[in-house]
Formats: structure tokens, sequence, C-alpha cells
């Protein structure tokens, strides 16, 4: 692929990532900019892969397109009628119909200073000698951070910190959305042909999460591909209709939910009291300690993950998920 | 533990601690909270009687208390803030007995009494306050605690006189603060020094000066009473007659006119102001309040109103006193803010006795009130004449030295005409009042009539107050030239401003 | 001393699992964990103290490659506030929060929200502080629409759009910077950062970002709303920490990482901003019809106070002058923390027994409960910033600040602001007078009542008497 | 290849515009939260191109690292917010 061949190929992307952003963004039946949405997301995968990035194209396209996708699609096919602008629009942005033209240049004139001033500092920052102090620190350092795929060196051994608040942030918006109420009802059963597919997709999504994780070590993977990977075989399942979709109950549940978290805090408390800085492996058990965080991730970032699509704690658990909510009895004065 | 440092912090406490036990303590105690009242006065009559002893002697007390880098709390005891502070316990003590008798069945005690204590540990606070950024701490606490007193009622008008009074006085600390601010800012942290300490600033800080001095005597002037900004006496009239007698006699508005004179003597030093030419001004405001005060209160039907205004003009003899040059008008000024406590409040008790005891507002429901109540009519005559400045009585002393003092500082062409109007003014409006309550035939019935005649015409808690002060008024004029008297010790404030 | 800071975000994270799995003991799991990472605050500020600004590499990385924590005096003494603001809030929660369910749900975000604010003001990296600002406010949202009612979701909502719009500004700043100079360390930029146009692109995107989280003036329509409808001990955090942890970011930006590339012209720009987030927050706080609006745009007006000090930093030459400068920010800061918390608990407190907290109608609870109106009273004196409060040492170096560099317009907004705050505590206040005789026991709920009256205490009493030993920590910070 | 590289930045910048005017200028809560995912992937995308090192070479991980971390706090701020207007539909229905 000579130069020339790769401006095309680049310009082509380019362009179609864009019209496709603009069209999702320009539309306003909520459906079609979903799609556009997803289909944008899959496109921003293989830039990631022109730009030699695969870990990314991978989480692009389980998590970026696919489960946002998922996600906004299930709150689309959920919302009754188109959401009457009175129930949540700002009192500065009324229904777009009624936003005066003014407005509407405003904010573009706004957009676009912001996409120039933006474009501008780049542009300087390009133009300086490319600080290549940290690449070149990883490389030093990746022998002894137990695994050889510099990413997940930085996401699980250099910025491990990192990952360990990125999975709080995970698990908070998971009890955020128990605390809004139950689980959306389920779908219908699949007919014989999805059935058919559901049967063969399934154990491939779960054999591929495993391997995804396994080679995480070396090669584009990890706990964040794989765990999406995972929760993809879920919402398929759950999308065919089936009443089991492999997410444990009750306390089990909760122990997958936080099992990301409290490993990883875990191995970095014992590291500090056998007197290693926090998060510090040892060289020798890095690669070890790496492998038993990573999949403790993966199983909880496919639990929550699905959780999320579920939209809630799924009724058959224990836990008394009241059909609506008690309102909280304030005693008179 | 040294002494020294100690003492002035005592007597601070040992008001401000009675006050928040008081507050925890539930209505029905009457007998623990009039306990702690009275144990908190009576210590801290002992502890100024031990500060007065020790300030003739030039011993210094002085304690500090570091808030911030450059901002210290210090409270230093100096013959002025001894005066301040001996005529806040001693009417303290006496004002506690009075609103004993006077709250007889009232509601909220606990929160009164609390709240009491308070306002006279800030008022002592500021008297002994040894630098300008402690003062303006302690004023604005006497801002504070003094809003729940004027609204103590709870009645509309209560709340809504204590909101104008709030308006004031906030506005004024506002001024005062930033005023303070500047000063702090050009001269540094600016401690009382007995005879100011500005004069050494460079030329070129002149004019900031004048503005800074403004912004003081506006700030302090809400709290004294002078003219423009004077709204709120009236207005807060409404609050108990105990609030009335001590705050508006003698904290709150003293305050300000105790802020005054600290500012010009003791911040910026007499001769430097009349350098910068604002002593004129101040003379000029005073003069204005005088006159105005005195005719406002010719108009009002309602025996407090009429008090109120009366002590507008009063209070400002003693910026008139400050705004004279020289020692003898500065003994009149100084001199008349104890007098004038002690008359203005024998004056209020005894209106408050009127109204508790015969239901009297109006001065035209006062007829014959003299054969009814003899002691506190006698009381209030005695007051009255003072006021207008009839010798033997206190008000006479000042009077005298303010005109001495104007005299000698060549000030007499305008002071004297003030002078003199005012006291023709003021007998006025107290003279018919007596004549109306001694010479006048009593009406069928009187208003409302909540305390029987039994041994005594009143409540002996509420009849002693007003004859104590009253006697004290006579004593303060007949005794002026014994020592410890208040005369002498404004001689020796005087002198040791002026460095005699 | 380095543990401490492990222990200040490793102990609410483990609080917050332990509840998560013990919800039927998750009270006292939850005050447990409160009371441990308050302790642990405390070694923190004692550790400043006396060895100076702590630094810990995490994984022992060297800076830029891992992640560095540092704690200077000022974020040791933001963080001993955090801890005891959320330790009493948590302590009113316990008695607030009536059925097991909520309880269950609650404790768990809490504490989350309680981790997110402790490694914001202790993290030294700059796409570590967008991880935490992000984890901030989801917590800050999920706990804001717990009530589950159509006012608070609606609320949250919006502030969750908002706070979204924030982070994706502050990470575009992040990713301009990481361009320029090739590393995410806060001490490393501060001596790598020259003015040029990245540098001030970085700054104005973040700086634009953080005060959409700030809520200063004119992006502020989102904070009244969520801190209204969210639950009493919830607002309380959410004004009093989680708004401040955003400011204590654009200080650290600003003071610290940008100092040589900030221009007094921007900074005015911020002091205009605050100027018109006092006069707007103070005037619409008049005009509110309920107490938890009342106080919420009273947060708005109080946070310009803090955006007042930026030109004045500015302009003061580095010495003595913007140390006081300097120390009279912070005390303004944490003062308006404590008393805030305790007027929002104190509201709580009116609401829960009354069921509004409409202001004309309070003539009734006030009488009745009388501690509440004291605590209220207590944390209006430190709003207003009258004497004995840290708020009337704060306001002063304020204003000696704008006097010793001549800008007067601030010291005109800062009196005209206090004033209008006077105006509105005392017109709440007002209704405390009545001829309804009193109870014989001032405190009707203590679990409620103390945690508020101790908070409104410590803004209005000792901050401002104590205050002295925090400006010689301050030396360490700015 | 510094085209590349700048080619990319600047459509990470338009797409940041293309983003921010859909989230401030859309009444659909729905369509916002698009619109805010679409700026996220604009920004993500600036920090790749900053990473991306020529054809040959190997680019710099730390930024992907990053843009990683910021897809899953995206995906779990989207799936808050829509829970959110779930739960706001069903508020609706109520009153």
């Amino acid at each position: 692929m000579n130069t020339m061949g790769l401006l095309v190929f680049d310009g082509l992307l380019l362009f179609s990532i864009v019209g496709l952003a603009w069209a999702s963004l320009a539309t306003t039946d909520v459906r079609r900019g979903v799609i556009l949405f997803m289909a944008f997301g899959l496109l921003l995968a293989v830039a990631w892969g022109r730009l030699l990035a695969p870990d990314v194209a991978l989480a692009e396209a389980a998590i970026g397109a696919g489960l946002s996708g998922a996600l906004l699609l299930a709150a689309v096919h959920r919302q009754p009628r188109p959401l009457s602008p009175g129930a949540t629009h700002d009192s500065l942005y009324r229904s777009a119909a009624a936003v005066s033209m003014v407005v509407r240049w405003v904010v573009t004139l706004l957009s676009a200073a912001l996409a120039g001033t933006l474009a501008w500092g780049l542009l300087h920052a390009f133009s300086s000698t490319p600080q290549d102090m940290l690449p070149r620190a990883i490389a030093e350092n990746l022998a002894a951070s137990g695994v050889s795929n510099p990413v997940t060196a930085v996401l699980l051994n250099f910025r491990a910190y990192d990952t360990l608040l990125e999975l709080a942030v995970l698990l908070t918006s998971v009890l955020g959305i128990f605390s809004l109420g139950p689980a959306t009802p389920g779908y219908q059963p699949a007919g014989p042909i999805f059935d058919g597919l559901v049967r063969w997709l399934v154990p491939v999504l779960i054999l591929m999460a495993g391997y995804l994780l396994w080679v995480g070590a070396h090669a584009p993977g990890g706990a964040f591909q794989a765990g999406a990977t995972l929760a993809a075989a879920g919402v398929v399942l759950r999308l065919a209709g089936r009443a089991r979709i492999g997410l444990p109950e009750g306390f089990a549940l909760r122990i997958v939910m936080t099992a990301g978290v409290s490993v990883f805090l875990l191995v970095g408390l014992t590291l500090l009291l056998l007197g290693r800085p926090f998060l510090g492996y040892p060289p020798a058990w890095a690669g070890a300690l790496i492998l038993l965080i990573e999949t403790a991730a993966m199983l909880s970032i496919a639990a929550t993950l699905l959780l999320a699509f579920l939209g809630g704690q799924p009724e058959s658990t224990g836990v008394k998920a009241a059909a609506n909510r008690q309102r909280e009895e304030i005693s008179r004065c | 533990m040294n002494w020294d440092a100690w003492l002035p912090v005592l007597v601070v406490a040992s008001s401000l601690l009675p006050g928040l036990v008081i507050f925890f303590l539930s209505e029905g105690s009457h007998r623990l909270r009039t306990a702690l009242n009275l144990a908190g006065a009576i210590l801290k009559l002992v502890l100024v009687g031990i500060l007065i002893w020790g300030v003739f002697h030039e011993h210094v007390y002085e304690s500090r208390w570091t808030l911030a880098p450059g901002l210290e709390l210090v409270l230093h005891a100096d013959t002025l803030s001894v005066l301040f502070v001996t005529l806040s316990t001693v009417l303290w003590l006496v004002t506690t007995v009075y609103a004993i008798g006077y709250l007889e069945k009232a509601p909220h005690r606990s929160r009164f009494f609390g709240f009491f204590s308070l306002c006279v540990s800030a008022t002592v606070g500021l008297a002994l306050a040894g630098n300008l950024f402690t003062f303006v701490i302690f004023f604005e606490l006497l801002t504070l605690v003094t809003y729940p007193l004027v609204a103590h009622r709870g009645t509309p008008e209560a709340v809504r006189g204590a909101r104008i009074y709030l308006a004031y006085t906030l506005g004024g600390g506002m001024l005062l603060l930033i005023g303070t601010v500047w000063l702090h800012v050009l001269a540094g942290p600016t401690a009382f020094v007995e005879g100011g300490i500005l004069s050494s600033l460079p030329a070129a800080y002149h004019p900031q000066l004048k503005i800074i001095f403004l912004l003081l005597i506006m700030g302090l002037g809400v709290k004294a009473a002078l003219v423009p900004l004077h709204g709120w006496l009236p207005q807060a009239m409404v609050a108990p007659a105990p609030v009335s007698a001590l705050l508006h006699a003698v904290a709150v508005v003293k305050a300000g006119a105790f802020g005054i004179v600290r500012v010009v003597y003791d911040v910026y030093g007499v001769n430097f102001t009349d350098q910068l030419g604002l002593l004129t001004g101040l003379g000029i405001a005073a003069a204005i309040t005088i006159v105005y005060g005195s005719v406002m209160a010719l108009f009002q039907d309602n025996l407090k109103k009429r008090l109120a205004y009366s002590t507008v003009s009063q209070v400002s003899y003693i910026a008139l006193g400050t705004a004279i040059l020289g020692p003898i008008g500065t003994i009149g000024g100084i001199v008349h803010l104890v007098h004038q406590g002690i008359m203005k409040i024998t004056l209020f008790f005894t209106a408050g006795n009127y109204a508790e005891t015969l239901g009297i507002h109006k001065i035209s429901e006062m007829n014959g009130v003299g054969r009814r109540m003899p002691a506190t009519t006698l009381a209030f005559s005695i007051a009255a004449l003072g006021m207008i400045g009839v010798p033997p009585v206190a008000g006479f002393v000042s009077k005298w030295y303010l005109g001495l003092g104007a005299l000698e500082a060549g000030m007499a062409a305008w002071v004297m005409p003030v002078l003199i109007t005012s006291s023709v003014l003021n007998a006025a409006y107290f003279l018919p009042v007596l004549y109306r309550a001694w010479f006048r035939e009593p009406g069928p019935a009187w208003p409302a009539e909540h305390i029987p005649a039994a041994r005594f015409e009143t409540s002996a808690a509420l009849l002693w107050p007003p004859v104590i002060t009253a006697t004290l008024a006579l004593a303060a004029g007949l005794f002026a030239a014994a020592p410890y008297s208040p005369l002498e010790w404004a001689t020796l404030i005087a002198h040791r401003e002026y460095g005699l | 001393m380095t543990d401490a800071m492990i222990g200040l975000i490793a102990l609410p994270l483990a609080g917050a699992l332990a509840t998560l799995l013990l919800p039927r003991s998750a009270t006292a799991v939850a005050i447990g964990t409160g009371l441990a990472t308050t302790v642990a605050a405390g070694l923190l500020l004692s550790g400043v103290a006396t060895q100076g600004a702590l630094h810990y590499e995490i994984g022992g990385w060297s800076a830029g490659l891992g992640i560095a924590l540092r704690a200077d005096g000022l974020s040791a003494l933001l963080l001993m506030m955090t801890a005891l603001v959320a330790l009493a809030a948590s302590v009113y929660a316990s008695a607030y929060f009536n059925t097991a369910s909520e309880r269950a749900r609650f404790w768990p975000l809490w504490l989350l929200l309680w981790t997110a604010l402790n490694a914001l003001l202790l993290s030294g990296d700059l796409f570590n502080l967008y991880v935490t600002l992000e984890l901030l406010g989801l917590s800050a949202v999920a706990l804001a629409s717990l009530s589950g009612r159509r006012a608070a979701v609606a609320a949250a909502l919006r502030y969750l759009l908002v706070g979204l719009l924030g982070s994706m500004m502050f990470l575009a700043g992040v990713s301009l910077l990481y361009a320029g100079y090739g590393t995410l360390d806060l001490a490393a930029l501060s001596h790598m950062v020259a003015p040029g146009p990245s540098a001030w692109t970085a700054l104005a995107l973040m700086t634009t970002g953080l005060l959409l989280k700030t809520a200063l003036f004119p992006l502020h329509f989102w904070l009244p709303p969520a801190h209204a409808s969210a639950p009493a001990p919830v607002s309380a955090v959410l004004s009093a920490l989680v708004v401040k942890a955003a400011f204590y970011l654009v200080l650290r930006l600003w003071l610290d990482v940008f100092a040589t590339v900030v221009t007094p012209a921007a900074a005015n720009l911020l002091g205009l901003l605050g100027a018109g987030a006092v006069l707007w927050g103070s005037w619409h706080a008049l005009q509110a019809e309920r107490l938890k609006l009342l106080a919420a745009y009273s947060t708005v007006a109080q946070l310009g106070y803090l955006f007042l000090f930026f030109p004045l930093l500015l302009a003061l030459p580095s010495g003595p002058a913007r140390d006081l400068a300097a120390g009279g920010l912070v005390m303004l800061a944490l003062t308006h923390g404590f008393a805030k918390a305790g007027l929002f608990l104190a509201i709580g407190v009116i609401q829960q027994r009354c069921g509004h907290d409409t202001i004309r109608q309070l003539d009734g609870t006030a009488q009745r409960l009388p501690a509440t109106t004291f605590a209220i009273a207590l944390a209006g004196v430190a709003l207003i910033g009258l004497p004995p409060s840290g708020a009337f040492l704060g306001k002063w170096q304020l204003l000696a600040g704008a006097v010793e560099t001549g800008q007067w317009l601030w010291l005109v907004v800062t009196a005209v602001g206090s004033l209008l705050a006077a105006a509105y505590i005392f017109k709440v206040l007002g209704h405390a007078f009545g001829h309804r005789p009193y109870p014989n026991q001032p405190v009707t709920v203590a679990r409620e009542e103390w945690p508020a009256l101790l908070l409104a205490g410590m803004a209005a009493l000792v901050l401002g008497l104590s205050g002295a030993p925090m400006w010689k920590l301050l030396e360490l910070g700015i | 290849m510094l085209t590349t590289q700048i080619l990319y930045a600047l459509t990470g910048c338009m797409i940041v515009a293309l983003g921010l005017r859909g989230a401030l200028l859309h009444a659909s809560v729905l369509q916002r939260i698009v619109a805010i995912n679409v700026m996220g992937a604009g920004v993500f995308m600036l920090l790749i191109a900053v990473a991306y090192r020529g054809p040959g070479l190997p680019p710099d991980p730390v930024p992907h690292a990053l843009v990683l971390t910021g897809i899953v706090v995206a995906v779990s701020a989207t799936a808050l917010a829509l829970a959110l207007v779930r739960r706001l539909h069903a508020e609706q229905e109520d009153d």
C-alpha cells in the first residue's frame, strides 16, 4: 500500500466517519440517530486499527459501538412516545423546532471556535519535537512488568491505580442503576432461526472471551475486551428471551459485581503489608498477579455491563425489588 | 498562671459562661437561672474593682490571642476602658434584678437571659479591646446578640423592628470593617495607644486617612445614633423595658460613642484629627443630632419613643465633647458617657414600671401618677432634671465642663448656643411630663392595673433599681470631686490622653 | 505517614465493598469506616504539619511512568474537612434514612463518593484526576437521584449531562498537554509548561470543564435543582465538598501547574464571573421560597467569593501578603464547607419533621426545634462572615488584598454580598421568634441535630478562634 | 508520517465540535447522550492521533491505555444516564 493508496484510504475513512457523526446528530428521529451512531462506532474501530491501536479497536468495537449501541437501542425501544419536550427540556434549550435560529448559530459558532482553538493548540503541540520520554521508560521497564503487551502493562501495572478507580466507576454506575428501580421486563422467546444462531454464537463468544483474557498478556486483548465479549453473550441470551442468562443470584451476584475492585484492593494491600509499595508487584510474581486481577476484572466487567443492559436487579432474586418505590414515610410535625 | 494576663479574660468570661449555661437551662428552673445571673454579676463587679485599683496604680493588664498572622485578639485594660467597664458592670447588676422582676411570668426566659449575658460580655469585651481589630469583632458580636433581644417578644412589630435594627447595624458594621481593613493595610495592626499612632504616617496618606475616618465614624455613628443613621433607635423601642434600658441607654448606643472616643483619641490622636480638619465635621454632626433629637422628642406622645429621641440627642454630647479640642472638653464628653448612662437607665426603668404596673404607655395617660407611684415618679423627676442639666444632678456637671471646654478651646461661638438650646428643649419635653405626673388629677382608672398597691407601689424588684440608679445620679453630681468618682476618673483619662 | 495516604483511599473503598456485601450491618460498617478514614486524615494532617509536603509513588514506578500521590498543606486541610463533614453527615444519615432498603442502597454509593473525594484531593496525575472526577460525578448523581422523585431524577440527569460535558473538555485539555509535553505528572508539568498556544488552549479547556463542575456563575443553572431535591445528607456533601473539589482543581491548575502561563487578564475574568456569582446567587437566595433552594443558591454565591481571590493572588507579589491572601482563601473554603453542611443537615431535620421547608410557614417548626434553629443561626453567622467565624478572617484577607492591590470592585462586591447574605439568613431566623412555648428539652432528635450543631459550631466558632496554625501549614502549599 | 497524525487529529477536533453542538442543541435527552458519546469519541481520536508515531514505528502505549479507560468510563456514564431517562419515563406515566 503505497503512500498515495493510504492517503485515499484515510480520506475515505475519515470522510465517512465525520459524515456518519453529522448524520447521526442531524436527524430528529432518535432511532435513526442511534443506528447511525453504531455505524460510526464500528468505523471508528477501523480508524483505531489504522492508527496501530488494536487493543483500543477491540474495545471500541465491543464496548463503544456494541454495548453502548445495545443500551441506546434498548432505551429507544422502551421510549413510549417521543419524549414530550416539557419533561426534561432545559429552560435554556426548548424543543429543536422552537429553538430560534440565533441560538443554533451561536452554538454552531461556539463549537467551531472550540474546534479551531483545539486544532490550533494541537498543531502547536505537534510542531514541537515529540516527547518520547514515557514510551522509552515503558520499553525499558516492560520486562519487569510481567507482561509483554505494553498497553496491558500500562493498564495493569504502571497505571494500575487508574484501572482500580475505573472499576469503581463501573461499580458506581451499576449501583446507581440498581437504586433507580427494577430490571426491564424480558423479551419474548426467539424464533427457531434466532434460537439456532444463539445456540452456536454464545459458546463461541465465551470461548473468545477466555482467549482474549489469556492473550492480553502478550498481544492485543485483556480484561476489558474479554469482559465486553462475555457481556455480549449475556445480551444475546437476554434478547433470545432466555430466563437464565448466566447471572448468579443475590449474594453471589454481589460477589461477582465487586470481584474486580476487591481482588485489586486485596492484592494492593497485601503487597503493602509485605513491605512493597501499594500495587507494586514483585517482578517474579507480576505476571501471575496481573492474570488473577484480570480474571476477576473480566467477571465483574461482564456482570456490570450485563446488569446495565438489564436496567437493574433481575426480579427473581431474593432482594425485595418492590414494583414501585415505596415513598419515604415522613412523619408529620 | 500570671494574673495580669488572665484578669481581662476573666472579666469577659464572668458573664459569658453563665450566659452559655443559661441557654441550655429548661424554662422551669428559675432559682438556678437567677442564681447564675446574680453570681456572674457580682463576680464581675469584684473583678472590675480589682481592675480599677490596678489601673489606677499604672498596672498593665493585657491578654493576647493570635487569630492569624498579623491579626491579634488583644484585651488591654487602660483608664478609658475601665470607665466603660465599670459603668456596664454596675448597670448590668441593677438591670438583671430589674429584668427578673419585669419578666415574672413571660415565656422564653432562658433564651432572654442567655443573650442578655452574651450582650454584656460583648460590651465588656468591646470596652477592654486593645486594638481596632478586636474592637470590630466585639462590635459585630454585639449586633449579633442584641438582635434576639430586640425581637424577643415575637410580635410582628418586634420582628420588624429587629430587622430594621439589624439592617442599620450590619450596614454600619460593614463600613466599619472596610475602614478598619483599609487602615490595617496602610498602618499595620492599629493598637489603641494614648495619643494615637497615625500622626507618624507620611503626608501622602492623608487623603486616604480622611476617607477612612469618614468610614469609621459612619460605621460607629449608626450605633451612636448620629442623625442620618439614627432611624433604628425609635423602632427598637418595641423591645421589653430591661432591654431598652440596658441596651439603648448603655450597651449599644454607648458602644458607638465609646468607639468614636477610641478612634479620635487612641487611633488618630486628637491633635492629628484636628490637623486633618475632621474635628469640626464631627462637632457639626453631633450638634445637628443634639438639636434634632430634642426637637423630635417634643412631638412624641409615647413615653418610650420620647426617651429614645432624647437618647439620640444626649449621646451626641459625648461626640460633641470629643470634638472640642482641649482637656476640659474631653472631660465633659467622657464624664457624660457615665452620667447619661445612669440618668437614662433610670428613666427607662421608671417607664417600664409605669407600663408594667399601671399599663401606662402614653404621656397623656400619666395624669397624677405621682400620687399612685411616688417613689418611681421621684426617681423619674431626679433623672429628668439631671437630663435638663439642673444641679446638683450629674447632668449639670457634664454640661458645665462641656461649656467650659468650649470656652477654653475658643469654639464657644457655636457650641454654647447648641448647649443652651438643647437644655431649653430638654426642659420643654421633660417639664410638662413632670407637671402632669405631680400636679394633675389622676383619671377615673389606670389603663391596666396589673400590680395592686400593696406595701410598695409595685413589686420590689421593679421599684428598687430605679431608686438606686437615681441616688447614683444624685451622688455622681454631689460628690463629683470625691476620689474614684466618674469626674475624677474622667480627669485622669484626659490627663493621660493629653500627656499632662 | 505515607500509609495514611493509601489508607485514605483504600479504607472508604473497602468500606463501600463491605457495605455492599453485608447490607444488614451496613450502617455499623459505614460509621466504622468513616471513623477510620477520619483518623487517617488526622494522621496525614499531622504528618504534613511535621514533615512538609508528602509524596508517594504508587507501584513504586517513578513519577511520569506511574501515578504519584501528593499531599501538601492545602490538600491535607481539605482532606481533614472532607473527613469531618462526611463523618458527621454519615452519623446524620444513619438516622435520616428509616427503611432498610434505602440504607442498603445509600451506604455503598456514599463511601464511593468519599473515596472519589479523597482520591481527587491526593492525586498528582492529570488523567487520574479525570477518572476521580468521573467517579465523583457518577456517585454524586446516583446519590442525588436516590429518592426517585421526578424532580430529583430530572435534576440528577441534567447534573450528569453537564458533568460529562465538563469531563470531556477536561480530557481534551489533558490530551493537549500530553501531546505537548509527553507527561501526565502535575509536578513535572509545572516545571515544563511554558506560555504558548497549546498551554493557553489546554488551560482554557480544562478550566471551562471544571467551571461547569464547580457551577460558577453563568454555568450554575444545574446546581440549585440538583442540590435542593437531593436527600439532606447528600445535598450537604454535594454543596460542601463535591463542588469544592472541582474548585480545588482549578486552584491547583492556576496557581501550581500553569503558574507561568496564567495572565492577570484571565484572572480578572474569573474574578468577574465570581462577582457575578456572588450577586446573582445572593439575590436568588433572597427570593427563594424553600430553605433548600436558599441554601443551594447560597452555595453558588459563596463559591463566587472563592473565585474573587484569583485576581488578588495574581496581582500580589509572592511574599507574606500573598500567603495571607491564600490563607484567607483556604479559611473561607473550609468555613463554607462546614457551615453549608451544617445548614443542609439542619434543614433536613426541619423537612423531615414537617414534610415541607417553605420559609413562610416556618413559624411553628423554628420554635419547636430550638437546637436546629440554633444550628441554622450558627451556620448563618459563618455564611455571612460575622466575627467569631472563620469566614470573617477569610473575608478580612479578601478585603485587605483588594485594598492592597487597589482592585476596589471586589471590595464592593464582597460588602454587598455579605449584606445580601445577612438579609436572606435573617429572613429565615426571623421566624424563630414567636409566642409558642419552647419544649423543655432543646435537642429533639439527637442523632440528627448534634451533627448539624457540631458542624455549624466548627464553622462559626472553632475555625475562627483557632485558625492561626492553619496559616503556617499553608506555606507548604500554594 | 506527520500528515496522518494531523489528519486524524483535525478530524478528531471536528467530531468534538459536532458532538458539542449536538449536546447543546438537542432537546431529546437520548440524542444528547448520543452527542456526548460522539464528543467523547472525538477526544479519544485526538489521543490516539497523539500516540501515532508513523506507519512502521511502534505507537506510544500510554494514550491507548487512557482511551481504553475512557471508553469504559463513557459506557458506564451512558448506562447511568439511560437508567435515569427510563426512571423519568416511569415517573411520567405515574402522574
